[in-house]
């Protein structure tokens, strides 16, 4: 493994991928997605882990999404996703409607090499009833108890932010284990790092716990700042001001546009040319 | 003036009767989680886990200091399934009269009217957290329908489904209903200071139980107020420093 | 929760209650379950994540264990495991044979909440064939394709030791990770540490990912050397000629006598009493 | 002489001849796993892993250095059953014919005359890694049964069953066997050098193929014996201090 730059980095999610993606608050990989949009990558089937914001639905009104796998979208306090609340009213992606214990119970499938996991609740809802790869069984242990089972969600490739990477594709996750499922869940794994460290972070007592090891990891470019225009962590808030201006102007084709020309100059820019 | 009197000099405003009784409708827990987005369930919890004396374990998601969770996104829904966590929050874009909820939108499904974001963990916490407490703060019959135009999670039922979970109680801008399990119906408990029956009838899309006297939801006295404006404005800012500062300016 | 002492966090087991406990490299609390030898535990269904040696040995062979569930009971390079070998043979234990995986699987059900787990193999072996509670089901997503259904295993107390905790109860386990599940998965966590840290370990920022937070953990008790006679990690080796010994002496129940009280006068000793 | 001549200059032994052998079987996989208490495996993978400039990833259990595990144990399963490790190791009280192993004991469960650890990982990995190579020294009609008395892990069978995995080779310290799991019997490679085909048949309970001429298992060559008295002994050290002390002096 080499650290790469995070255009060849966005060069390895091929067309058609299933691309498993973590929620604001794990780490977003903005300055990858962005480069994604910029090499008019097509077709994906997004999966968000078990929510998700701006990257989605930059990705959508980019053009990037034919299918999206989610429990919800929304920029938080900013307010509603509109490039995703237009797609959905005109059916441009295909969506299937999740709920958060599901998508981790379809990426822990994956990660044990099971074809399906079991999990409480969801019956009788309108989430199940739209799903009709979701199955209901009868608990084997206990007749008459109705228990809905989940296949498993096989990504292509994860692509996530992480403060800190070794220079041999070791990762640091710290405190966001989701990060660990999503590797060990996709077939491969890409990563940027606000961080490029030169020690072995296996070595390290302290950390090690929370490492996800190079066996895991395909490629990793470091991007300082690379959740901007979100934040990450203690590192840096999001760009209050940034994402006041998109949740107006996406409102339209033609704002959004103007926001992703303004994103794709911003300070990921030269990360992502 | 005493300290406690010198900050609680100005009267309980409309947030800091919501923060103080939706705390009392999580007395006695044992572990209260809070989901995204909740800054007044949020301060509930730690107003809570305050008077408690740390009885009650809180969990904020989003917070740093105020959620000790290792495990990643999974460790709520496990912990929800396994019945360590006694307390949760729902919202809800429409709520029905069976207390049925729906996150996604207005419309027909998929290419729905009004989209909202989706069911996040609903359909699954809302059968396992023993006390689900639905909070809206929007009280209008746009929110409050007949029925729900899309299920993310249903009301209880007998239909013989694993459910330990379910609504608790109901909390608005108006008023507080509890939920009758048995009679799977509202009841109204207590109307908010300021606001009156008719006012909930007016704008309640659905029919309720209403006893003959309902009375006011109690505001918080001078030691509750001093205890949000302190040590909760502080601990809650951590996430939330705008709703904070809000709290602050009251 | 507060520090105590061994003999108090031995007390926490009661008898009859389902104990479990982890593998060697683990951290085994040895101190602890000479404690509880001491005091004459009763009737232990004790469970080993997976495998186990001297200290389920040690319990055998002091009467405190009714059911065993297992996939191996070996000392290792020392030998097999002579009061194990002698209570089969005796048939005065109760023998729940299982396979390494499916130990983890029935606790990664009770750590979510599951009444049970899918898991592959298994199916046309002994192992299963001896395990009534098993059950096998057609994969709901693929007819004819049959996978064994492991119900969960829900301990009443986990019991093990770690490198380092803190006066909150919060726990460091390093890239010892199956200590989680044995902490998420048991109804109470009892837990012996080589060093106790005045800090609070979720906040230190290297460590906070590794760490079992109090939330699950009863109580803990220090223990410097609290492994012995085994290792633990870098910090100190098995002690080699008290194992060698024991392999040899504890072949009849008088000999495991006198090696059970030389355990109790170990380095131990002071700490179980 | 060179350094390579110098360290090689003594004669290949017995457990050289195997972790050679075991790594020839290896060749080409991406992943190889060792299990616990295995230092000749564990020699072989790391001798592996060192002529492949890095291509084969090793993982050893109860290594420090060699594991980059950090999941728990559970960790190698979930790999295993992802089709991510390429070959694994195991061994058996009993071994038959039909490649079922036995790793529980002699005579009849619960209450056995000869009891062993346990089945460990096998009734779960046999079933999912591509090449499980079985690997016991003793060569004795006590340990190479025609049946065995449990089934800890069953050889291949026309059962329908999902089994991406199964058993590759057998190894011991007289000889190594293929398993053809079309035919389902062992079919004898080679003798290893100072042993007979006679000897290998006459400790064996079960019957298996023979072909007319038996080449002698190949030993390691002065650059492969220079390898594995120099970084491997070096590597494996470090998880088997007093085996790789014992290759030093062999």
């Amino acid at each position: 493994m080499s650290v790469v730059g995070v255009a060849e980095l966005a060069a390895m999610v091929p067309d058609g991928a299933k691309l498993v993606i973590a929620k604001d608050e794990s780490g977003v990989a903005m300055a990858a997605a962005l480069a994604l949009i910029r090499r008019g990558v097509k077709n994906l089937h997004l999966v968000t882990v078990p929510v998700s914001g701006l990257e989605t639905d930059m990705l959508i009104g980019a053009g990037c999404v034919a299918t999206l796998e989610t429990s919800a979208i929304t920029l938080g306090e900013f307010g509603l996703a509109p490039c995703f609340s237009r797609a959905v009213k005109s059916g441009s992606i295909k969506l299937k409607d999740a709920t958060c214990p599901a998508i981790y119970a379809g990426l822990q499938a994956a990660q044990k090499g099971l074809p399906f996991m079991p999990l409480r609740g969801i019956l009788e809802t309108d989430v199940l009833a739209n799903r009709p790869d979701w199955k209901v069984i009868d608990n084997p242990f206990e007749s008459g108890d109705r228990i809905v089972v989940l296949p498993a969600i096989v990504p292509d490739v994860a692509l996530f932010h992480v403060p800190l990477a070794d220079r041999h594709g070791n990762v640091f996750i710290g405190r966001q284990r989701e990060l660990m499922l999503l590797a060990h869940a996709a077939r491969s794994t890409i990563v940027t790092a606000e961080h490029i460290t030169d020690d072995n972070l296996l070595e390290d007592e302290a950390r090690s716990g929370s490492v996800i090891p190079a066996l895991y990891v395909n490629a990793v470019a470091h991007a300082p700042r690379g959740a901007w225009p979100l934040g990450f962590g203690d590192a840096y808030p999001a760009d209050a001001a940034w994402m006041s201006r998109y949740i107006t102007e996406a409102r339209t084709p033609a704002g959004f546009a103007r926001m992703l020309e303004a994103a794709l100059q911003g300070p990921g820019a030269r990360l992502a040319a | 003036m005493s300290a406690v009197a010198e900050v609680a000099a100005r009267a309980a405003g409309p947030t800091e009767v919501l923060i103080h009784s939706i705390a009392g409708l999580l007395a006695g827990s044992r572990h209260v989680a809070v989901g995204a987005s909740s800054p007044i369930p949020g301060a509930a919890a730690l107003y809570t886990r305050a008077v408690s004396e740390g009885a009650t374990r809180v969990s904020v998601l989003g917070s740093r200091r105020h959620n000790a969770f290792t495990n990643g996104g999974v460790e709520l829904f496990d912990l929800a399934a396994q019945g360590r966590i006694d307390a949760f929050f729902l919202g809800g874009g429409q709520i029905d009269g069976a207390a049925n909820i729906n996150l996604v939108g207005v419309g027909s499904y998929p290419q729905m009217e009004v989209r909202w974001p989706g069911s996040f963990g609903s359909a699954y916490l809302y059968y396992l957290v023993p006390r689900v407490i639905l909070f809206r703060e929007e009280h209008t019959r746009r929110v409050f329908v007949p029925k729900v135009d899309f299920v993310s999670a249903p009301g209880p039922r007998d239909d013989g489904i694993y459910r330990p979970g379910g609504p608790h109680a109901l909390i608005t801008s108006l008023c507080l209903f509890d939920f009758d399990r048995a009679r799977k119906r509202f009841v109204l408990r207590s109307v908010h200071p300021g606001h009156t029956v008719e006012e909930v009838r007016d704008n309640t899309g659905f029919d309720f139980d209403c006893p003959a006297q309902v009375p006011a939801t109690p505001a918080p006295d001078a030691a509750a107020l001093a205890l949000i404006r302190g040590q909760v404005r502080e601990e809650i800012g951590e996430t939330y420093p705008k709703f904070a500062a809000q709290l602050a300016a009251v």
